[in-house]
């Protein structure tokens, strides 16, 4: 236990751990929001003193663990997660709630320190830690719909983490070995089955198509504050991972392209205007993941220096977003609009964001995103390249211009907020400067990145390319609207996968228990339904008067007894050969 | 294209009464044929620029501009339809769920724009 | 003085409670029997820890009781197996005292107070007397203490429910003869061999040729020890008693009676007999693997259909019981250390959740699960001691439970036994669900309208050593180093045969 | 107890004999048959037959059971304590070598301490069980179970 302590002594997770401890014992108000801004601070301060290599030395159960593996890659990430956990403690300023302050931070320590994590079994510590403290930020929103939303959300995020464990503890029966290092190996025909868990379970928290639908089925579900939380990390750790342990897996480079095409359509039909932002995440990632299927140098500063970048607009856009949702009670694209009139900055820190998304010139997606492309490109991978310049235009279409658009231009709702609260101004407007600022001095972010940057951004013919697509699309946008091609915004949902847990489950569930209750029922000429047949035969013997739980019974008891001395003996004495 | 509504005497912002230009009819159509005017501009610098792509595609002219605009057309257009087929109810999933629900106000600023 | 106390370590740990019973008596005040116990249990304990200490680099502690060397006298034998199960015992014993002083105020009636002192240092030094001696027969002799006063505990419990009566019968009954089947094993080595001491038993057995007496004296033993651990189909005694027991009683008893049993059997299966092979074990694997999977199995599924708490977790203890002896199954340093490993860290989470779920019936006055209901808002401490174990019952990480099942799931990979690795992780969900019943009652049902007092949080002097117990849990569930090595060294002594694998240090004085 | 004259009498003449007897057994066990258990029954049925004769309230007014438990609580003392005493005086647990000067003599005396306190948890434990049935109502009340 002492070593552990010293071991945590050495990481940025203790400052989380001690501020969660302390946090309850501190009236709400100044003295918290205060204690949420210094743990970041100092975390941030811990990284970036921390000397490179391996430290924070542990052990369990004979296995030893690092806490505290310190090299370019996890600094970067490291750092990302302690402005994001910062700028989300401005923003939540206003939190009098003790559950989703305490949570807030461990999920953000957990976080940071899984990117730190020198070991499998240290990481899915802090994969399952992650999961149980962010799962509050949706139950926090108090209703019985989060409640089942977060319980959805749980289920699969504990169970990326059984995952996990099981090829953890198959990858360790195999090579002898949890450090966590890179598992590509000689690619994927030399995987065994635990390397192929743990990219199963990589790719439940990266969003993997098919995988990704808990991001925006739990996401739109949090609270205010507690979207603009969950959008920073879990993803974002889990593309760490992948960066770690599966760069240069070429079959991620098109699980990638297809994961930055379809959330588009989906996003596009949208109406909680927090969905759309969830899918675009997903796009995001879909970016990132390419990065790390490509995995050369250039292609994993893309991949972090996108990740870092989409951390800061996505948090941008759910706070205004969020906002939003804090002055007029809804997040719908059909119950907004026109909100320019009575909320002009938080507007503009709107189109800040989805110009950074957008990946304009002097914006801060404008300096990652050519990363990837330009890798993707020197690669020779013109499908999948021409799919990622497809949903470039895409990220414009849902997040460039459906965000800020519907909510605060189009046809007038009527409503009319006040401005968003002072200190939400004050998140929005830093973490802004940050996306501008990133976007106009990239090489400030470039210093940062895992491997030295010789990249360009500013090519005249690169920027002019990128004009030419933004500008031009804007264009189709804006005829389109005029001749009321654009689909207007209806309340409603759209089907995704989570259909098939949600809805075709319990239906095919439902029914068999139907088909096996007639035959049952059938079966005993009873009146009882299958499930209560069945539950009754179960308890009937396990149950408190059941044959399995008697207790009264000590004539059968001796019996067993004679039973079993009579079986040892028996095949001590006679079967066994002396 | 909503009009903006002449009748609401509510205060708005000072701000936000500047952008209200926005909403008259002529200043979206110049809008649109500054936008267009920026695009051919976008295309003829194009012309004056000979570059040399990783893909012979690029190397088109206009390439990205026409590759942006049409990008955007076939998602709009495809998103109607997929609409159709996968668009539901808010209570498709039950009345129980997120999507049906209000946010609950208690933790909420719910405040309405005033002057002062 | 030191070097005295030091000198004569074995010793003072047994054999303190023994005079601090009869001394409690004969003062009759309840409050000085408190005392004397408390400082006799707190000194054995930290005597276990020093024994611990010394044993831990593999070597192996004697005692000669009277000034006669064994193999004619009686030695107390101490290597890193015994060490852990003293270090179970008297840390239990010593947490659950001052549990106990406020529990049986309500439970027990007042007159009884010092006979409860005095019977429990009774069953504490026979479980440590058990635990410590090198001679066979004394095992019989300890385990009777321990039985006997273990009888009177439970029918302590009649105040609370008259049912503990026709519990303590039923034990005492089935424990006599699973006691007379062991003494018969006894008899059966004792006629083979011509000696007792267990190391000269290993000795004597190695050498003589394979005979029918040694095989029947091996079945008897296991069997007859079978039913003091609980082994599956043979637990029906353990429900009832622990469930009817005073609560302070069920948390000693199940997070130490069961343990020691089980220890002699794996002192006998490994140091007397020899198991790498032979019938041994045949009778390991056809016996007792079988019937350690279905109590893993059969008793979750009893505990998920209880009504009663207390009840539920014996049927829990039962289902665990088969998890320590599968690691013992499997014969290779790995399992038995699992073994061990799981020993202890059951001790600290059934004896936590035994102490909790006895706060719960101490302020509401049942055990059955409907007075548990809100328990979250009404008693939050409780409720989170509850949960914390309840965690480590099923073996989530950082805590406990999961270090042993994961080692026991190494061992079951060592083995190659991969199914097996299967049957430990599908009882753990049936644990996720007896435990999730309790944590749903407890936070998502309205508390019970009371027409008496409301239900408030537990005295100070109940909830600190249920505390300490989940801090314990979380502690060796994160710094698993120490239970782990210690087993380790344990098991390697276990599997090498023998009592005798390590250096002896003769502690007191070398008998003639 | 009006009646029965000889019994009283015969009982009143007996009692010291078996005590006698008792004491005899007692301290015969260190070198011949006998020893504490032995005479502690012994000794308890002077008292069992003394409770037969003349009533059980009798015999528990002269024998209350809280002295009957700090008999047996003495009894268990005397024996380990003798285990420790040796202990005390620099020895292993029960060696009695140590109690006198030359070792047989030590041996004597430390058999005839166990033994002593043998005998007399033995007979407390003796009355203790003859109260325990002797006590038992004839008729449970209905309220009592």
């Amino acid at each position: 236990m002492i070593e552990f302590l010293t071991a945590l002594l050495e990481t940025p997770v203790l400052w989380f751990l001690l501020g969660a401890i302390v946090l309850p014992f501190i009236p709400a108000g100044t003295g918290r929001g205060l204690l949420t801004l210094v743990v970041p601070i100092i975390s941030a301060w811990v990284i970036w003193t921390a000397p490179q290599g391996l430290g924070g030395a542990a052990s369990l159960a004979g296995l030893d663990l690092t806490l505290m593996r310190v090299d370019k890659l996890s600094i970067v990430f490291g750092l990302i997660f302690s402005l994001a956990a910062f700028l989300a403690a401005i923003y939540a300023w206003h939190l009098r709630d003790t559950v989703q302050q305490v949570a807030t931070l461990l999920y953000a320590g957990t976080a940071i320190g899984a990117v730190f994590a020198g070991d499998l079994l240290t990481l899915f510590i802090y994969w399952e830690g992650t999961a149980l403290a962010s799962v509050f930020l949706i139950w926090a929103r108090g209703t019985e719909g989060a409640f089942h939303t977060g319980m959805r959300y749980l289920i699969i995020q504990i169970g990326s983490g059984v995952i996990l464990i099981a090829g953890v503890a198959l990858h360790y029966t195999q090579t002898g070995s949890i450090e966590f290092t890179s598992f590509t190996g000689e690619g994927p025909h030399s995987w065994g089955v635990g390397t192929w868990l743990i990219l199963l379970a990589f790719g439940i928290k990266c969003a993997f198509p098919l995988l990704h639908n808990w991001l925006q089925d739990s996401y739109p579900a949090a609270t205010v504050t507690g979207t603009v939380v969950l959008s920073a990390f879990t993803t974002k750790m889990a593309v760490y991972c992948l960066a770690r342990g599966f760069a240069g897996t070429e079959f991620l480079i098109y699980v990638g392209a297809i994961m930055t095409l379809f959330p588009i359509f989906l996003a596009e039909i949208e109406n909680d205007l927090r969905r759309v932002l969830s899918y675009s995440l997903n796009n995001q990632l879909g970016f990132m993941v390419v990065g790390v299927g490509v995995g050369t140098e250039l292609a994993l500063n893309g991949t972090a220096a996108h990740a870092f970048c989409h951390i800061l607009y996505k948090s941008l856009l759910f706070m205004s977003v969020g906002a939003v949702l804090h002055r007029t009670g809804t997040s719908k694209a059909s119950e907004l609009g026109g909100l320019y009139r009575t909320m002009p900055l938080t507007m503009v820190f709107c189109i800040i964001g989805a110009a950074s998304i957008s990946a304009f010139p002097l914006f801060s997606g404008f300096v990652s995103k050519s990363l990837i492309l330009s890798a993707t490109a020197d690669n020779q991978y013109p499908i999948v390249w021409a799919a990622l310049v497809f949903a470039s235009a895409g990220v414009l279409s849902h997040s460039g211009i459906k965000i800020p658009y519907f909510t605060f231009f189009a046809h007038d709702s009527g409503k009319r907020p006040a401005e968003a609260p002072t200190h939400m101004l004050i998140a929005m407007g830093l973490t802004a400067f940050a996306c501008v600022f990133i976007g106009v001095f990239p090489q400030t972010l470039y210093a940062l990145l895992p491997y030295s940057v010789d990249y360009v951004p500013y090519t005249w013919a690169h920027v002019l390319e990128q004009m030419q697509l933004l500008v031009f699309a804007l264009l189709a946008f804006a005829l389109l609207m005029k001749y009321g091609f654009f689909p207007e915004e209806k309340r409603g949902i759209n089907l995704d996968t989570d259909w098939s847990y949600r809805k075709m489950l319990p239906a095919i569930v439902g029914f068999s228990c139907q088909v096996i209750g007639a035959v049952w029922s059938e079966l005993m000429r009873g009146s009882h339904a299958a499930k209560n047949a069945i539950l009754d035969l179960l308890s009937g013997y396990y149950g408190p008067q059941g044959r399995a739980a008697q207790v009264q019974s000590t004539g059968l008891m001796v019996l067993w007894l004679a039973i079993l001395l009579g079986t040892a003996l028996v095949l001590n004495l006679v079967i066994l050969p002396s | 294209m909503a009009k903006p509504d002449t009748k609401d005497e509510r205060p708005i912002s000072p701000t936000g009464r500047k952008l209200t230009v926005l909403e008259q009819p002529v200043v979206i159509n110049r809008m649109i044929i500054g936008l267009a005017l920026f695009c051919a501009l976008l295309f003829l610098a194009d012309l004056a620029h000979i570059r040399h792509g990783k893909f012979a595609v690029e190397d088109l002219i206009g390439f990205y501009g026409f590759y942006g605009f049409a990008a955007f057309a076939f998602i709009i257009f495809a998103t109607k339809a997929l609409r159709a087929v996968i668009g539901r109810d808010e209570d498709y999933y039950g009345d129980r769920v997120v999507d049906a629900e209000d946010y609950p106000p208690t933790e909420l600023e719910l405040k309405e724009f005033s002057d002062d | 003085m030191l070097e005295g106390i030091v000198q004569n370590a074995p010793l003072l740990a047994i054999m303190l409670p023994l005079i601090a019973a009869p001394v409690a008596v004969l003062f009759g005040n309840k409050s000085v029997a408190f005392y004397i116990s408390g400082a006799t249990l707190v000194l054995s304990f930290a005597l276990c820890v020093y024994m611990a200490l010394l044993v831990s680099d593999g070597s192996i502690l004697s005692y000669h009781i009277g000034g006669w060397a064994p193999p004619i006298g009686i030695e107390y034998r101490i290597d890193a197996a015994n060490a852990m199960v003293m270090i179970i015992v008297s840390a239990m014993g010593a947490l659950v005292l001052p549990y106990a002083r406020a529990s049986i105020e309500k439970e027990i009636s007042p007159g009884h107070h010092t006979m409860f002192y005095a019977c429990y240092m009774l069953c504490f030094t026979g479980l440590m007397g058990v635990a410590a001696t090198g001679d066979a027969f004394n095992v019989f002799v300890f385990l009777e203490i321990s039985s006997l006063s273990t009888y009177v505990l439970v029918a302590m419990g009649a105040r609370q429910d008259k049912r503990a009566l026709s519990a303590a019968y039923d034990y005492l009954i089935l424990g006599t003869v699973g006691a007379t089947f062991f003494v018969i094993g006894l008899g059966f080595l004792y006629i083979a061999t011509g000696t007792l001491n267990m190391v000269d038993l290993a000795d004597k057995l190695a050498n003589s040729p394979d005979n029918k007496t040694i095989r029947a004296g091996f079945a008897l033993i296991v069997i007859g020890m079978g039913l003091k651990l609980a082994l599956f189909p043979l637990h029906r005694w353990l429900p009832g008693a622990y469930s009817y027991a005073p609560s302070a009683v069920s948390a000693f008893l199940a997070s130490t009676a069961t343990k020691v049993a089980l220890y002699v059997v794996i002192r006998f299966t490994f140091s007397v007999y020899d198991a790498s092979s032979g019938f041994e074990r045949t009778t390991l694997e056809y016996i007792i693997l079988p019937l350690a999977i279905t109590a893993m199995f059969t008793a979750s599924a009893v505990a998920i259909f209880q009504m009663n708490v207390k009840k539920l977790l014996a049927y829990s203890s039962v289902s665990q019981i088969g998890y320590m002896l599968l690691g013992l199954t499997y014969l290779n340093q790995t399992g038995v250390a699992a073994s061990f490993i799981h020993m202890f860290n059951h001790a600290m989470t059934k004896g936590a959740l035994f102490m909790a779920v006895g706060m719960v019936v101490w302020r509401t006055g049942s055990a059955l699960l409907p007075s548990f209901a809100g328990i979250g808002r009404t008693m939050p401490w409780t409720a989170a001691a509850i949960v914390v174990a309840g965690l480590s019952l099923i073996g989530v990480p950082a805590t406990a439970g999961f270090v042993s099942k994961w080692v026991l799931m190494a061992g079951a990979f060592e083995r190659g036994w991969w199914p097996v690795s299967f049957a430990i992780v599908g009882s753990s969900v049936l644990a996720v669900i007896y435990v999730w019943r309790l944590v749903e009652v407890m936070y998502f049902q309205e508390p019970k309208a009371t027409t008496k007092d409301p239900v408030r949080e537990a005295p100070l002097a109940m909830l600190v050593p249920t505390w300490i117990l989940i801090l314990a849990i979380v502690w060796f569930g994160i710094a698993a180093n120490a239970p782990v090595e210690l087993a380790r060294i344990a098991a390697d002594g276990l599997l090498a045969g023998g009592f005798d694998n390590g250096q002896t240090v003769i502690l007191g004085i070398p008998g003639r | 107890m009006k009646y029965h004259l000889i019994l009283r009498v015969v009982t009143r003449l007996l009692v010291g004999p078996i005590l006698l007897y008792g004491l005899y057994v007692q301290f015969h066990g260190d070198f011949g048959p006998g020893g504490g258990f032995q005479a502690g029954v012994i000794f308890a049925v002077a008292f069992i037959l003394y409770g037969i004769v003349f009533g059980l309230r009798d015999l528990r007014n002269r024998f209350p059971d809280r002295v009957i438990h700090q008999l047996f609580a003495l009894g268990v003392l005397i024996y380990a304590g003798t285990g420790f005493v040796s202990v005390f005086l620099g020895a292993n647990f029960l060696d009695y070598n140590v109690l006198a000067e030359k070792g047989y003599e030590g041996q004597h005396l430390g058999i005839i301490a166990v033994e002593l306190g043998v005998g007399i948890a033995v007979f407390a434990v003796m009355l203790a069980i003859y109260y325990a049935f002797a006590a038992r109502p004839p008729r449970i009340d209905d309220k009592d179970w």
